[in-house]
Order: structure tokens, then C-alpha cells, then sequence
């Protein structure tokens, strides 16, 4: 419990380091002393001061969205077992309460963007929409095959209760699902070979296409919500990806946020090798996740001794 | 087997006393529909003196539905009595379907009243006597209890219907619209005929139900069945269309509940309705996604989202087929739910499209746009019954869907073979209708309300007046007085889910009964999700308040969009509804098949190039318009016959003459 | 008495009226007299059972004729106040635009004299005079149809009268054919009482044959397909009353006519008759599904319609549902006759027949084009109608084997189909190709009196039925 | 004397023959005129003198018939082909000798499947088939004719058929009836001879084969778009 309470603080306050430890991997692997590892601190500071520019097409929806999509995270991040300990607020079936806030959030986004009336955000904006109904897919599929195998319909069972004992059985399943979910991780966003966050080029981009009118504290709010949506996918994967009752307590904690920077890196690496797909692509990388999850739930139906 | 042995729901038949508060709700309710009928009758009467009639008319509405409204909720315990040569009967069930009615009706009635107001064209009469009577026709429905009372009343509703549907008649192409919306209330009415036939005397219950299925699904709109939903009904008159859409189309369910006996046969019910309920959901909302016109989105969503309720059936029948009692009720009471939500969410939208109609003059999603400005009322209900309806926490439209995700979670744990398959599948299909969803209520709010304006006539735009603000006010806090009251609403489901899976307080060792079930476990889920969708609000509101005092919050300037630099983007350079989905459109065309007319932009000076995507009903391309059009051809191959000369007809004559003698006396060899 | 009375008075003031050519209003006064007295008389006829002399050689009638007599006399009624209604405006109409009609002095007798063989029909109790009275139609009406002198209608009265008189003789064939298997039983000069007494003693050999013979025959005047071809022709250049009387009265006394021969069949051959005229029915329906299905006229739409409704008369007498073939005839009758008024006075206005002219109706002549939906929606039995879904077509699904009842649905549904699709093409959408003065229109609106009238009988026939029917007393 | 009715029998099968294959009108009106005499007689020819003289009845319906059928009634349609100055039929649907090789067929066909027909009584059941085949030819003429007043011949020579049937059944039925038919059939070819006048002034023909306004056929593939509008 308490320590559900500080891995909860600690990815409050931690997920901004995220995006930069990953720009700092692809400063190496380019050779640069990138920006800072505390960069999107710094930058948030620097946001919450400055005050905002709105378009005069937007109606007032672009004040709203980006503070209701961050709420919509951080509700969803409070069901999630952090830290390997069960979260104090999960109930039946709040899997499918955290996977529809994040749809929402993901939506107030596009609405905002919409609101601002210009064809840059149009354009990101329905790619968003056009890949999260996909990535829904996967994560659903993602969630069903936990469901099957761990018998639990709450968000902390289904990811904290595969141990030892299942990761012995099922082992090769559970790699399966945890490399559609960070397909997933990857496309929500917009990291890796789906979107190049750090292009100039709005025709390549999906999220910044998408804030492209924003300033002020709701660019800042913004920032943080994208890292902490990061923070939620990558710990989604980690904890698939964890045997449950390995460890716990400050050992739990301690593997928990160090497998998430991990994570991190791993995206940075991938960025820094990896080209950007074309985004007739990114759809048939999503299906393939989903496939993957697929496929393990059908072996774990058939072949699982159900 | 039929109607007859199905009594009433909540009770045995010996329960019904006649005590007094039951004779006042009837007689209450009698008096309601007396005063419905009547009044549109006056109002019809008075058409010439436009004012009169329309007040008699809504007064009428008013009166008669909140009448009905007490005398029903009076005695939910249920009440028969005979009138005459009447029978009506009230119950549970009856009282389910009755109240989004009587609600959507009353507020519809309101909203009328300024749709109607400076476009009267001198009808509003024959609109209140059609509007009324239709009311009180789906009433009837509700309370009929013998067969013929209840074809008439079916038909009569689907009549009424149909010439509301007709009354803008002066558009081109309306008599079409009309004539399929007719073609499909009467099959329905000759298909039900057909099978209380059956229910009558020749006794096999599989084609009862399978008719029974048909009947009720032309007008449910299963897939296939939906073309007179899609492409007919947005013909008719807003408020109308409401009440149409948002409580005619749960009267399919309702027949069939109350009609068709699935005991027996739980499994085939649930396969079938679980099937039809994936294709109807994904077929729904993905032809929604593709269409430029408000109302037909909202008519293809609607679709959908009896597409939901009909897996949500399905799952509760698969449930009680393999004894799984959690998955049943969740699933029924879910479908349930989610039907009271749609209900109350769907008259929204489409009195929103009235009104933005009578503001604007166009419900073309790509010309309209950034009427938020113009009429921020109309335009936050809208959104938020849109996004609600898209299935959202924290909106009431969450609530059934995850009822049916919990429904098909039980369905997975301790399902086998077919049962596990197809809730593995609505699992998936919910998920990506769900994402398919919010892309749809993204395309319609953005298009319509938010972003710079595309439509002429802009700066005249001002927003509706205030009556039909109210109505949309009034649906929108209802549906938000429904999120809050959900986990007690499906607890008085008990009875109508017992009644409908056929479980009759049958109880296995160690079991649930629904009751239980409905109190133990879906109550606390249910107030979980109140609860998060409330903090979830509560948490917005004071960030939003907390963070005006940060200096980053201060508004320095309104400035053009900056959008990497266009000096002064346009209305036309924003993205339009079809743009916006275009990826998706293009993601599923195999089934869409969306039509694209294309004008390339060529030469060295570009006149205006133009890209145009239509689809055609997928119902209409696959079978009905070629069966139609297999018929037309063979009539007119057939026409040959009257050719104009008298020989042949002379000839045909003789010869038919012969061949009937040639039949009896050899062929039937009398002699 | 009265059966004398019922016959006589219709002919007599039909040679009166011709007669008595001079005045105009003597012409009209002898109509609505003739139609007054023959509805008195029939009333008289129905509600005093004493007067019907079935036993008699020549007139009298039985419960069936009684229905048939009553429906006739109804319709006519109508038809005659119609007709004294909207006769001048026609006539007017002609003179201002120097059209040629069929003078009055002619075509009121022959209406007269119509009705009067009409009666002769049901009221004879002898097979040779039904089978004269039933020729003598085809004498009287061949006029009424010529009433636009226009190549058209010559032809269309040439069709009728060719077709009718050789199908009549067939029939007549077939009575001699009656009377060859009624040698043996000793009872010859086909009276029908002594018939329907020594039914049994007939030979079925030469009583199939003729049946055979009278189908085909009657059949035609009923316009039973294949022998209907007469039938669009004739009533869709005939002026609506006269469409009205043939379609609603005609074709039903001819159906009479075959009952008849169907009552003395011997038990022997029944069920090959019942089968003979279900297959006859389902062959008509099918005739009315594909000619109304892309039909550009739409008289000859009502005209196929009425053959599809006797094709399911004639299905529910070979069900064995007797009453409800009746009820259906009733209904049918007033519904028929309504549509072809309506359609006659739509012609009037519009000067045209053909759907792909009209439409935006309901601007031009809102009360016609209301009527018009209505009945149509009626006629095909939309709720409360005493027609097809909510009792005759429920009581044939009832009676009849799965299949058939299934055929017929889907057959009645692609009637209703065409039907409803060109009704509403001529009443909805923008205004069609066709102008129309303003105060023309106007001045047939007023003409809409008696098809409203009939409607709402029709509609309080329909409650009926539907009452009685959930009582369960059908 | 059995003998006579059948040399008439034999002679009305030759009048019919020849009425399948004669082109000119004038020629099928005397051949109708012939035949009506013929059958108007043939009730004599059947009374076995032996019994006495037959009745008045008998004797008046003989005279009327006679009168009837074979002389007003070709008088009629001889003044109406006067009227309508037809000749003679060009090129009939079916050609003449064809119709020869029909009428031919018809009188073996009928014959055939009179023999199968039981003969019920003492009359001759030599009047079954010609009478059949007198009604089928009068049919055939009128389907394979063009002229309306050959189709008007035909007709009657199809009546004269039925009532040799009648006759040589001996079905009496009462004289009135008689009486009614011949006066239905008497009216019933004044009109068609009203008709065929008004045809021919009309359409300035009487070629019913081109008599087609009427018709659901749309030849030209685009709706029967006629409207000839009404009157």
C-alpha cells in the first residue's frame, strides 16, 4: 500500500525524465551531448510562466482539453498496481474503466486539435484517431488473454498476478503480449518508428501535429500528460512483463521504476536505429500486435489446458 | 409456446389485485391516452388557426404524456383490466419501455414547439395530430395484450410513423424515402402476422422464433433490416425523429420479450442475437463513420447502438443457455441499460440537429462548422451526449457498455466452445467499435461545432430559441441524473431479466438468483464507475479552477491560428469531416466501398480541383437493390404479355382453356 | 315480389330515361331514384328474410346473393350521387374545350340498365337466365366505356366485347354442359334449386368439364388471370364511375356466378374445383405483382390491383373460408370503387394518366391526394382496413397451407410495394411536368364528397371486422 | 330420320370448312347466313315425324332462329362491311392454306376426343364433334383473322356451334330462354356491327391486328411513355 503510494508519487514527479532520458540515448547514439536529462522540467517551468495565445477560430475547448485529458491519465494511472503492490483502488472490471479514460483522453485531444480549425491538426488528429482504434484493439486483446489466464478482471490482478508459476507455464505467451503492448506504447506515443517527435517536418508528425496552436500552461500540461501517458503504457508492459511475486516491497518498487527507464531506453535505442515508418504502415504494425495477442490467447486456450 | 402462456412479468397472474392506487394508475393512464388522441385530433380540427392548434397540441403532449408518466410509475407493480373490447396490460416490462416514450415524447413535444415555430407552412396542425397519435399508438404497444390489438397497434405506429416521415413531402426524393420507410413497417406487420399464425397453429418453434426474429428485427434494425432506418427515417421532422429513433426502435425488443418465448431454445436466441449484434455494432458505426449528413450519421450510429443492445442480449441468452448466471444478467442488464441510455442520448443529439438545422439551414457536416460560437448552448449538450454516447466514462453512456465487457468477461472464464468464442469476440468488436466510435463523435462534434466556419451565411447565424435549448437542457441532465442513478436502475431489472432469460426464480445449488446477483455484484461496479466519473469531473473542475492562478493562465491574446505560419488560414484550409476520416474509410473500404469523385488539380494554373467520397448503404448495394431490381426486370419481361393484340389474348384463352381441361382429365385423371 | 321489383325498376327507368331525353333533370332525378329504390329494396331484402323467394324458378335469392346484392347496391349508391355530381363538370369541361362525350341520354340509361342486369345476375335461380344476365352486362356496359369517344376507349369497348362475349359463350357451353350431367337425375331446364337438390346425382365427368367451361367463361368477366387481358384495358379508358361500377359490382356478380356452379358441384370434384381456383388465384396475383411492378398508368395499376384481389377472393373460396372471401369482397368493393373515383376525378385535373407526369400532388389537389394515399394504403390493408393484414389476409395465413401462406404474403407485399411506390411518386416530391389551373383544381376538390364517405365506411366495416375478429367469432 | 340431321351435320362440318379458307367477306357472310339456316333447321330434322307434328313452341323458336341467325343478322354485317367497304381479308395471321391444315386438325381432333366422350343418348352423337368443331373453327377464325367483321363471323359461327351442341343433345330448357338467347346473340352482333362502323371511321380501318394503343409492352425499351392525352 504505501509503497503503491510512493511508486504513484514517484511516477507523478519522475515521468518527466522519461522523453529525456530517451533523447539522451539518441544524443549517443548521434554522437551529441543532447539536451539535459531534466530538459522537459525546465521547459514546463518555463511554460506554467508564460501566459497563452489562443487561435481566434478556437471556442474555448482548447482551454479545457488539455487539463481534462491529463486528469483522465492520472485517474487511470491510480488503478494501476505501481510498484508491484495492488492498487487500493481497483475494483471488478476497472481494466476497462482505465483503458476507456485513456480513450478519452485521447478524444478531448483530438478535439482540442480540431477546435484550433487548421489543416496541420486536422491532419494529426485523424491519424490519432485512425491508429488508437487500433491500438484499442490491441490492448483489449492484450486484456483478454491476461483475463484467460490469470481469472482476475481488475487491472491490479490481471497484471500482478501472472507469478513465477504462470511465467514457468506460459512464459513464451506472456513475451508475446508484452511486445503487442509496447507495439501499443510505442504508436499511443508516437515514439519509435510511428511518429518522430522531434521533426520539424509537420507533415511526419501525429501528436505535435496536434498541439501545434497550444501555449502557455495548457502546452505544459500537455508535455506532462504525454510523459505520464508514456509512464502508464511503459509500466503496462513492465508489469506483463514482471513475474508478480518475485519480489515486492522497496525491491518491488526499486525493479519496477528501473524497468521503466529501461523501457525508456529501449525506445531510445530503437528511435536511434530505426527509421520512421510510413504511415500506411503503422496499421499493419498494429494489426501484427494484435496478432501477437491473438495468438497467445488461442494457444492459451487450446493448448493452455483450459 | 406463443404469446398466450407468457403471463405477466414481474408476478403470477393471481398476484394482480385490483387494489385502489392500480385503478387509479389505469385509469390515470387511460385518461393520459384519451387526452393524447384527443388533442391531436383538436389540433388537426384547428389547423387553419396555426397558434391554436400547435397550443393544443403541445398542451395535449404535455398533459397526456405526464399523465401516462404517473399512472405508470403510479403501480410498476402491473395491472390488467379490459375496456370494452380492450385489453390492456401493465407491468415491468411494459413500464421499461414506456418511460424513454413518454419522456423523449414530452421533451420532443417542447422542442416541436420551437422547430416549428416561425415554419409552421400552416401543417403544424396535421405534424401534432400525427406526433400525438404516434405517441399514444407506441403506448398502445406497450399495453396490448392480445395478438390482433397488438399487430394493429404495431401497424399503426409503423403508419403514423411513416407519414411523419412523409411530411416534408416537398424535397425531391422524399416520396422514395417514404415509400421504403412504408415498404418496411408493413413487412414487418405482415412477417409478425405470419407468426402469431404460427404461434397459433401450425407448432414448430424454431420458425416461430426465426420469424418472430425477423418481424421484430425490421423494426429493431438488424443488419439488413436497417435500410428503412438509415435511409428513410432522417426524412421526418426532428423532435419526431427523437422520439422515433430514440424509443420506437426498443419497441422491437420489447415485442420480442413480451411475444416471443426463447425458453427452450436459450442457445440458438443467444448465438443469433449475439451475432446479429456484432455485425449491426461494427456494420453501424463504421457506415456512420463514412457519412456527410448529420442526421444519417446519427441514424447509422443509432443502428450500432441497437447492434449493442442486441449483443447484450445475446451474451444474457448465451449466459442462461450455459447456466452462467453472472454473464446473463450482466449481460441483460446491460442491454437494458444501455438501451435507457441510448434512448435518452440519441433524442439529444437528433433535437440537437433540429436545432442547429433551424439555425443554420444545413446539416452537411463539411459546410457546416465553429457554431460553438454560435450557439454554445446547443453545441455543449450536443458534445457531451455525443461523446457520452461513444460509449465514455464519465458519461452515462459508459455504463452498459461495460456491463456487457463484464458480461463477456464471465462469459470467457467459465465459457466453453461456442459461448467462450463469441465473447472473445464482442470483447474485441466492442473494443474497436468503441475506438470506431469516438473517431465518429470526434468527426461530428469537430465538423460541426468546433474550428472556423464553413458556412456562408454565417454572421445570421444565431442560436435557437429558447425552448429548444430547454429540451436538449433537460435530456442532458437527465442523462447525467442516469449515470448517477444507474447502479439502483438495474437493480429494478431484476424481474423483466427473469422474465426475459426464461430463469423464472430458478436457482441451481449455491447459485444466485438475479436479484442477488443484480445487487451484489453489479451494483458495486456500477457505483465504481459513479463514483471515478464523478472524482473524475470533480478533479477537472478544481484543476481548471486551481490553475487560474497560475501566472501561465492568463489569456495574453486571441490571435489567427498559427498552424507553421499560414499568414491567414481560411475556413477551407481546415480539415473536413471527410478528410478526417478519410484514412479510416480508406482502412475499411472493402466494406464501405466508399465512391470517390475526384477533380485533379492540373496545368500550370491550377483551376479548383475537388474530391467527393460517398458511400451507398451497404444493405442497399449487396441485396435489396439488386433483388429490386432483379423483380423490375423480370416484370417488365412480363409485361410482353399484354401486348395490345386482341389474337393473342384470344389465344391465351383458348389455350389456358385447354390446359386446365388437359389437367383435370388427364393429368388429375378425375373421370 | 321484391326480386322482380329490384330487377325491373333499374331497367325500367333506364328505357324511361331514354326516353324521356328532353330534360336534363329528369335524367338525374331517375338516377338517384333507381339508386335510392334499389338500396331500399335490398335493405329489404336483408333485413326481411321472408321476401327472398328462394325457392322460386326465376328471382329470388339466397344469403350469398343477398351479400352480393348488398354490396352492389352500395356501391352504386355511391357511384350514382358521384356520377350526378360530376357529370355536369365533365360535361362542362367538354363544351368549353370542345371535347365529344358520350351524351347523357345514353350513358345514365345504360348505367341504369347496368345495374339492373347486375341484379338480374344475382337474383336469378336459373343457370340459362344468370347466363343471359351476365351477357346482357357485357350489352349494356360496352357503351359506358365509350364515353370519351377516343380511339382508345373504341378499342378498349372492342377488346371488351370480343373477349367477354367469347368467354360468355364458353360459358354457355359450359351450362349445357350442366344440363348433360344433370340428365341422368330427370331435373332438366337448370333451375338452380333442383339443381343444388339432386347435386349429387350429377355426373362429374360432364360436371368437371363444364366447371372447367364456367371458369374459364365467368373467369374472364371476373377477370380471373389468364383471362383478365380485358381487364386494364377496359377500366383504365373507361371514366372513373363506370371503372368503379365494373371493378367493384361487375367482377364480383361474375364471381357470383361461378359460386353458384360451385355450390351444385357434386362432392365428388369439389376439391379439384377448390384446387382449380386456388391455382387460378395465385396465378392473378402473380399477374398483379409484375404488371403493377414498373406500371406507367395508374388506371391499369388499379386495374391489375382488382385482378390480384379476385385472385384472392377466389384462393379463400378454395380455402373453404367462405364468409371472409365475402368480407374481402366488401371491402374491396367500397375501397376499389373509392381509388377509381379518386382516380377519375385526378384524370379530370390532370388530363393525363401516365406516373412518370405527376407529382408534388398534394400542392395541386391536397384533399384528392390524402384520399388517394389513404385508400391506397387501405386497399392493401394497412391497419384498420377490412381488407387484407388485419382479417381476410390473417384467417387465409390461418387456413392455409404454410407455404401458400407464405406465397401470398410475399405476393401481397410486392403488390403493395408497386402500389404504395407509384402513389407516392404522383402525390409527393417536387411538382411534376403536368400545370394545372388553379381554379379547375378547385373546383374538382369539391368532387371528393362520396370517396370520403366511402372510406369511412370502409374504415367502420374494418373496426368491425377486426372486433369481431378479436372476440374470435371469425 | 336420323338420316337428314346428319347429311346437315356433315353439310355445316363442309360450311365451316370452307368459311376457314374463303378470303372474301361477303363469301364467309353467306356461309354464316347458310350455317345459321341450316342450324335454325336442324331441330326439324332431329323430330321423329313419327310422333306427330312438333308443337308450337318448337315451331316458333325454329322461325325465329332462322330468322335471327340467318338472315337479319348477315343482313346486318353485310350493311356493315357495305359501310365499312372491306372486300376481302389480306394476308389473315394464318395463312389459308395453313388454316386449311388447322380446321382439318381440328375436325380430327375433335372427333378424336369426341369418341373418347361416352354418346349419353339416342340423338345422333354425331353432332358432339361437329359441334365442337364448329366452335373451335369459329374461334380459330376469330384469333387468326385481322378484319373485325371476320372476327364478328367468327363469333357467330362459335355460337352456332354451341347451340348444335344444344340441339343435338336435345337439352330443352324452356322457350323463353331460347327466345333470350337468340335475342342476347341478336344484340350482341348489332353492337359488333355498331363497333366495326365506328372503327372504321375512326381509325379509317378495321385491321385489328393494328389496333394496339393498349398495351404494358414497351416496345421501345423507354416506358410505355403514349400519353395520348385523354379525349
Amino acid at each position: 500500500m504505501d509503497w503503491w503510494l510512493v511508486s504513484l508519487l514517484s511516477a507523478l514527479v519522475l515521468c518527466p525524465l522519461l522523453p529525456g532520458l530517451v533523447n539522451r540515448v539518441k544524443a549517443f547514439f548521434a554522437g551529441r551531448s543532447g539536451p539535459s536529462l531534466f530538459q522537459l522540467y525546465y521547459d514546463l517551468f518555463k511554460l506554467l510562466k508564460k501566459g497563452r495565445v489562443y487561435s481566434l477560430t478556437s471556442c474555448g475547448l482548447v482551454g479545457l482539453s488539455p487539463w481534462f485529458s491529463l486528469v483522465c491519465v492520472v485517474v487511470a494511472l491510480l488503478f494501476m498496481p505501481l510498484g508491484m503492490c495492488d492498487s487500493p483502488l481497483r475494483f471488478t472490471g476497472d481494466v476497462i474503466l482505465f483503458l476507456y479514460l485513456l480513450l478519452l483522453s485521447r478524444l478531448l485531444m483530438v478535439l482540442g486539435a480540431l477546435d484550433a480549425g487548421t489543416s496541420f491538426e486536422g491532419m494529426g488528429s485523424s491519424r490519432k484517431v485512425h491508429f488508437s482504434a487500433l491500438s484499442e484493439l490491441v490492448l483489449l486483446g492484450a486484456v483478454v488473454f491476461l483475463i484467460c489466464l490469470t481469472g482476475r478482471m481488475d487491472l491490479s490482478g490481471l497484471l500482478n498476478s501472472a507469478g513465477v508459476a504462470s511465467w514457468g507455464r506460459y512464459g513464451v505467451l506472456l513475451l508475446l503480449t508484452s511486445l503487442g503492448l509496447y507495439i501499443v506504447m510505442l504508436s499511443e506515443c508516437c515514439r519509435g518508428p510511428f511518429g518522430d517527435p522531434d521533426t520539424q517536418l509537420e507533415l511526419a508528425m501525429i501528436d505535435e501535429a496536434m498541439v501545434l496552436d497550444y501555449s502557455g500552461s495548457d502546452l505544459a500540461a500537455i508535455r506532462y500528460a504525454a510523459s505520464l501517458k508514456m509512464w502508464v503504457f511503459g509500466s503496462l508492459f513492465v508489469m506483463v512483463l514482471l513475474p508478480a511475486d518475485l519480489l515486492d516491497g522497496f525491491q518491488g518498487w526499486l525493479a519496477y521504476s528501473s524497468s521503466i527507464f529501461a523501457t525508456a531506453l529501449s525506445i531510445g535505442v530503437i528511435e536511434s536505429v530505426m527509421a520512421r515508418y510510413r504511415f500506411k504502415k503503422i496499421p499493419q504494425v498494429l494489426l501484427a500486435g494484435f496478432g501477437l495477442t491473438l495468438i497467445s490467447l488461442v494457444f492459451l486456450l487450446f493448448f493452455g489446458g483450459r | 409456446m406463443s404469446y398466450i402462456n407468457i403471463t405477466c412479468v414481474c408476478f403470477p397472474r393471481n398476484f394482480i389485485k385490483q387494489r385502489q392506487g392500480v385503478i387509479f394508475a389505469m385509469s390515470i393512464m387511460n385518461i393520459g391516452l384519451i387526452v393524447l388522441v384527443l388533442s391531436g385530433l383538436c389540433s388537426l380540427a384547428l389547423t387553419r388557426r396555426d397558434s391554436s392548434s400547435w397550443q393544443i397540441g403541445v398542451f395535449g403532449c404535455i398533459v397526456g404524456c405526464s399523465l401516462c408518466l404517473l399512472g405508470g410509475l403510479w403501480s410498476h407493480a402491473g395491472w390488467s383490466l379490459t375496456r370494452g373490447e380492450l385489453q390492456f396490460r401493465h407491468d415491468m416490462l411494459s413500464l421499461l419501455f414506456q418511460l424513454p416514450i413518454l419522456v423523449l415524447g414530452l421533451v420532443g413535444g417542447i422542442h416541436s414547439v420551437g422547430y416549428f415555430r416561425d415554419h409552421c407552412e400552416g401543417r403544424q396542425g396535421v405534424y401534432w395530430f400525427f406526433y400525438n397519435l404516434m405517441l399514444a399508438c407506441m403506448i398502445w404497444v406497450t399495453l396490448a395484450v392480445r395478438p390482433i390489438e397488438f399487430l394493429l397497434s404495431w401497424e399503426l405506429m409503423g403508419l403514423l410513423c411513416a407519414f411523419l416521415v412523409m411530411f416534408n413531402y416537398r424535397e425531391k426524393g422524399s416520396g422514395h424515402l417514404a415509400w421504403i420507410y412504408l415498404l418496411a413497417c408493413h413487412a414487418s406487420g405482415l412477417v409478425l402476422q405470419l407468426m402469431f399464425v404460427f404461434g397459433d397453429t401450425h407448432n414448430s418453434e424454431m420458425l416461430f422464433l426465426i420469424v418472430g426474429l425477423v418481424g421484430f428485427g425490421l423494426k429493431i434494425g438488424f443488419p439488413l433490416l436497417h435500410v428503412w432506418l438509415t435511409e428513410a427515417q432522417p426524412a421526418a421532422p426532428a423532435p419526431a425523429l427523437a422520439v422515433m429513433s430514440g424509443s420506437m426502435l426498443n419497441l422491437g425488443f420489447y415485442g420480442l420479450f413480451r411475444h416471443v418465448s426463447m425458453s427452450g431454445n436459450e442457445f440458438f436466441a443467444g448465438t443469433t442475437f449475439t451475432i446479429l449484434g456484432l455485425v449491426g455494432m461494427l456494420f453501424g458505426v463504421m457506415f456512420a463513420l463514412g457519412q456527410g449528413n448529420l442526421k444519417r450519421l446519427l441514424a447509422y450510429s443509432s443502428m450500432g447502438n441497437m447492434g449493442i443492445v442486441a449483443l447484450g442480449v445475446g451474451l444474457g441468452f448465451l449466459g442462461s443457455s450455459s447456466d452462467n448466471i453472472m454473464m446473463a444478467v450482466f449481460g441483460m442488464s446491460g442491454a437494458l441499460l444501455h438501451m435507457m441510455n441510448h434512448s435518452c442520448l440519441k433524442g439529444c443529439l437528433f433535437m440537437g440537429t433540429g436545432s442547429i438545422w433551424r439555425a443554420a439551414g444545413e446539416l452537411r457536416i463539411d459546410r457546416l462548422g465553429g457554431l460553438l460560437k454560435k450557439m454554445p448552448w446547443t453545441g455543449r449538450f450536443f458534445s457531451c451526449s455525443s461523446i457520452s454516447l461513444s460509449g465514455l466514462p464519465p458519461f452515462n453512456g459508459f455504463t452498459g457498455v461495460f456491463l456487457l465487457y463484464m458480461s463477456a468477461f464471465h462469459g470467457m472464464l467459465s465459457g466453453t466452445g461456442v459461448v467462450l468464442l463469441l465473447s472473445v469476440a464482442s470483447v474485441l468488436a466492442l473494443a474497436l467499435a468503441g475506438g470506431l466510435a469516438s473517431a465518429m463523435h470526434a468527426k461530428a462534434i469537430g465538423g460541426v461545432f468546433l474550428g472556423e466556419s464553413r458556412l456562408p451565411g454565417i454572421d445570421q447565424v444565431r442560436d435557437t430559441c429558447k425552448t429548444m435549448r430547454y429540451a436538449l437542457g433537460a435530456l442532458s441532465i437527465l442523462s447525467f441524473a442516469l449515470l448517477l442513478s444507474s447502479p439502483w436502475l438495474v437493480g429494478c431489472f431484476g424481474g423483466v431479466i427473469e422474465h426475459v432469460l426464461c430463469l423464472g426464480g430458478y436457482v441451481e445449488e449455491g447459485g444466485l438468483t438475479v436479484a442477488e446477483v443484480l445487487w451484489q455484484e453489479v451494483f458495486p461496479l456500477l457505483l465504481g464507475i459513479v463514483v471515478f466519473s464523478f472524482l473524475t469531473l470533480v478533479v477537472v473542475a478544481v484543476l481548471m479552477f486551481v490553475c487560474r492562478l497560475l501566472p501561465g493562465r492568463k489569456l495574453i491574446d486571441r490571435k489567427g491560428a498559427w498552424d507553421c505560419g499560414f499568414a491567414k488560414p481560411t475556413s477551407r484550409m481546415q480539415y473536413t469531416g471527410t478528410a478526417f476520416v478519410q484514412p479510416l474509410v480508406d482502412y475499411f473500404s472493402a466494406i464501405l466501398r466508399p465512391i470517390r469523385q475526384l477533380v485533379r488539380v492540373e496545368g500550370l494554373f491550377p483551376t479548383r480541383g475537388s474530391c467527393e467520397i460517398r458511400m451507398e448503404d451497404g444493405g442497399i448495394r449487396g441485396f435489396w437493390g439488386p433483388l429490386f431490381r432483379l423483380v423490375g426486370w423480370v416484370s417488365r419481361k412480363v409485361h410482353r404479355l399484354q401486348c395490345g393484340y386482341l389474337h393473342v389474348y384470344l389465344l391465351i384463352m383458348v389455350v389456358s382453356l385447354f390446359c386446365l381441361l388437359f389437367w383435370g382429365f388427364v393429368l388429375e385423371g378425375v373421370l | 315480389m321484391v326480386p322482380w321489383l329490384v330487377v325491373l325498376v333499374p331497367t325500367l327507368a333506364g328505357l324511361a330515361s331514354y326516353l324521356l331525353r328532353r330534360r336534363r333533370w329528369v335524367l338525374t332525378a331517375l338516377l338517384l331514384f333507381t339508386a335510392l329504390f334499389h338500396s331500399a329494396a335490398t335493405l329489404c331484402l336483408v333485413l326481411r328474410p321472408g321476401v327472398r323467394c328462394e325457392g322460386s324458378t326465376w328471382l329470388g335469392v339466397d344469403d350469398i346473393g343477398v351479400w352480393v346484392l348488398a354490396v352492389t347496391s352500395i356501391l352504386f349508391f355511391f357511384v350514382s350521387f358521384h356520377t350526378a355530381m360530376w357529370l355536369p363538370e365533365e360535361e362542362r369541361y367538354a363544351r368549353e374545350h370542345g371535347e365529344e362525350l358520350l351524351p347523357a341520354h345514353v350513358f345514365l340509361p345504360c348505367m341504369e340498365l347496368f345495374l339492373g342486369t347486375m341484379s338480374l345476375i344475382v337474383l336469378s335461380r336459373n343457370l340459362a337466365l344468370m347466363w343471359l344476365a351476365i351477357e346482357a352486362t357485357t350489352l349494356v356496359s360496352a357503351p359506358l366505356i365509350l364515353f370519351r369517344r377516343s380511339k382508345a376507349s373504341l378499342e378498349a369497348m372492342w377488346k371488351y366485347l370480343l373477349i367477354c362475349s367469347v368467354g360468355v359463350g364458353l360459358a354457355m357451353f359450359g351450362t349445357l354442359l350442366v344440363a348433360m350431367s344433370a340428365r341422368g337425375t330427370g331435373c332438366d331446364g337448370l333451375g338452380f334449386a333442383e339443381l343444388l337438390l339432386c347435386s349429387e346425382g350429377l355426373e362429374p365427368g360432364w360436371f368437371l368439364a363444364a366447371f372447367i367451361f364456367i371458369l374459364v367463361g365467368y373467369g374472364t368477366k371476373m377477370g380471373l388471370a389468364p383471362f383478365h387481358t380485358w381487364l386494364p384495358d377496359t377500366l383504365a379508358e373507361a371514366p372513373g364511375v363506370v371503372s368503379a361500377l365494373l371493378s367493384g359490382a361487375l367482377l364480383n356478380c361474375s364471381f357470383l356466378g361461378i359460386i353458384r356452379f360451385w355450390q351444385i358441384a357434386p362432392q365428388s370434384i369439389r376439391p379439384f374445383c377448390d384446387k382449380l381456383l386456388i391455382a387460378l388465384g395465385l396465378l392473378s396475383l402473380l399477374t398483379a405483382l409484375f404488371f403493377i411492378v414498373g406500371q406507367v398508368d395508374f388506371k391499369r395499376m388499379l386495374a391489375y390491383a382488382s385482378v390480384g384481389h379476385m385472385g384472392f377472393i377466389a384462393i379463400l373460396w378454395g380455402l373453404g373460408q367462405h364468409d371472409a372471401s365475402f368480407m374481402h369482397m366488401f371491402g374491396y368493393a367500397l375501397m376499389i370503387m373509392t381509388l377509381f373515383l379518386v382516380a377519375g376525378n385526378i384524370v379530370f385535373v390532370y388530363r393525363t394518366r401516365s406516373v412518370s407526369r405527376f407529382g408534388g400532388m398534394f400542392d395541386r389537389l391536397p384533399r384528392h391526394s390524402v384520399l388517394w394515399i389513404v385508400a391506397l394504403l387501405l386497399l392493401n390493408g394497412a391497419p384498420p382496413s377490412p381488407l387484407l393484414t388485419f382479417v381476410t389476409e390473417y384467417i387465409l395465413v390461418r387456413s392455409s397451407s404454410l407455404w401458400l401462406g407464405i406465397a401470398v404474403l410475399i405476393l401481397l407485399f410486392g403488390v403493395f410495394a408497386g402500389m404504395m411506390r407509384i402513389g407516392l411518386k404522383m402525390c409527393m416530391g417536387p411538382a411534376g411536368e403536368v400545370d394545372v389551373s388553379t381554379e379547375h383544381a378547385r373546383t374538382t376538390e369539391r368532387l371528393c364528397g362520396i370517396p370520403v364517405l366511402a372510406t369511412i365506411l370502409a374504415i367502420c366495416g374494418g373496426i368491425l371486422f377486426i372486433l369481431l375478429m378479436s372476440r374470435g367469432e371469425l | 330420320m336420323d338420316g337428314l340431321s346428319e347429311v346437315l351435320l356433315v353439310v355445316l362440318l363442309g360450311l365451316s370448312l370452307l368459311m376457314a379458307n374463303s378470303s372474301r367477306v361477303i363469301h364467309c357472310i353467306r356461309l354464316v347466313a347458310f350455317q345459321g339456316i341450316l342450324v335454325g333447321l336442324l331441330p326439324l330434322a332431329q323430330w321423329d315425324w313419327s310422333s306427330g307434328f312438333p308443337g308450337f313452341g318448337l315451331l316458333a323458336l325454329v322461325i325465329v332462329s332462322v330468322c335471327v341467325k340467318g338472315i337479319t343478322l348477315p343482313l346486318l354485317l353485310y350493311r356493315a362491311m357495305r359501310m365499312t367497304n372491306v372486300e376481302c381479308e389480306f394476308k389473315p395471321l394464318v395463312g389459308y392454306s395453313a388454316s386449311m391444315a388447322v380446321a382439318l386438325l381440328v375436325i380430327g381432333f375433335s372427333f378424336a376426343i369426341s369418341s373418347g366422350i361416352v354418346p349419353l343418348s339416342d340423338a345422333s352423337s354425331f353432332s358432339v364433334p361437329v359441334s365442337i368443331s364448329t366452335m373451335l373453327l369459329g374461334l380459330f377464325l376469330v384469333i387468326s383473322r385481322r378484319k373485325a367483321l371476320i372476327q364478328a363471323l367468327g363469333f357467330l359461327a362459335f355460337e352456332n356451334g354451341i347451340s348444335i351442341f344444344g340441339i343435338g343433345m336435345s337439352l330443352q330448357y324452356s322457350w323463353i330462354i331460347e327466345l333470350g338467347v337468340l335475342l342476347v346473340i341478336f344484340a350482341l352482333v348489332f353492337m359488333m356491327g355498331f363497333a366495326v362502323c365506328q372503327i372504321s371511321r375512326e381509325f379509317s380501318h378495321t385491321d385489328i391486328y393494328r389496333l394496339n394503343l393498349l398495351v404494358d409492352w414497351d416496345r421501345n425499351g423507354k416506358g410505355v411513355e403514349k400519353d395520348e392525352e385523354v379525349a
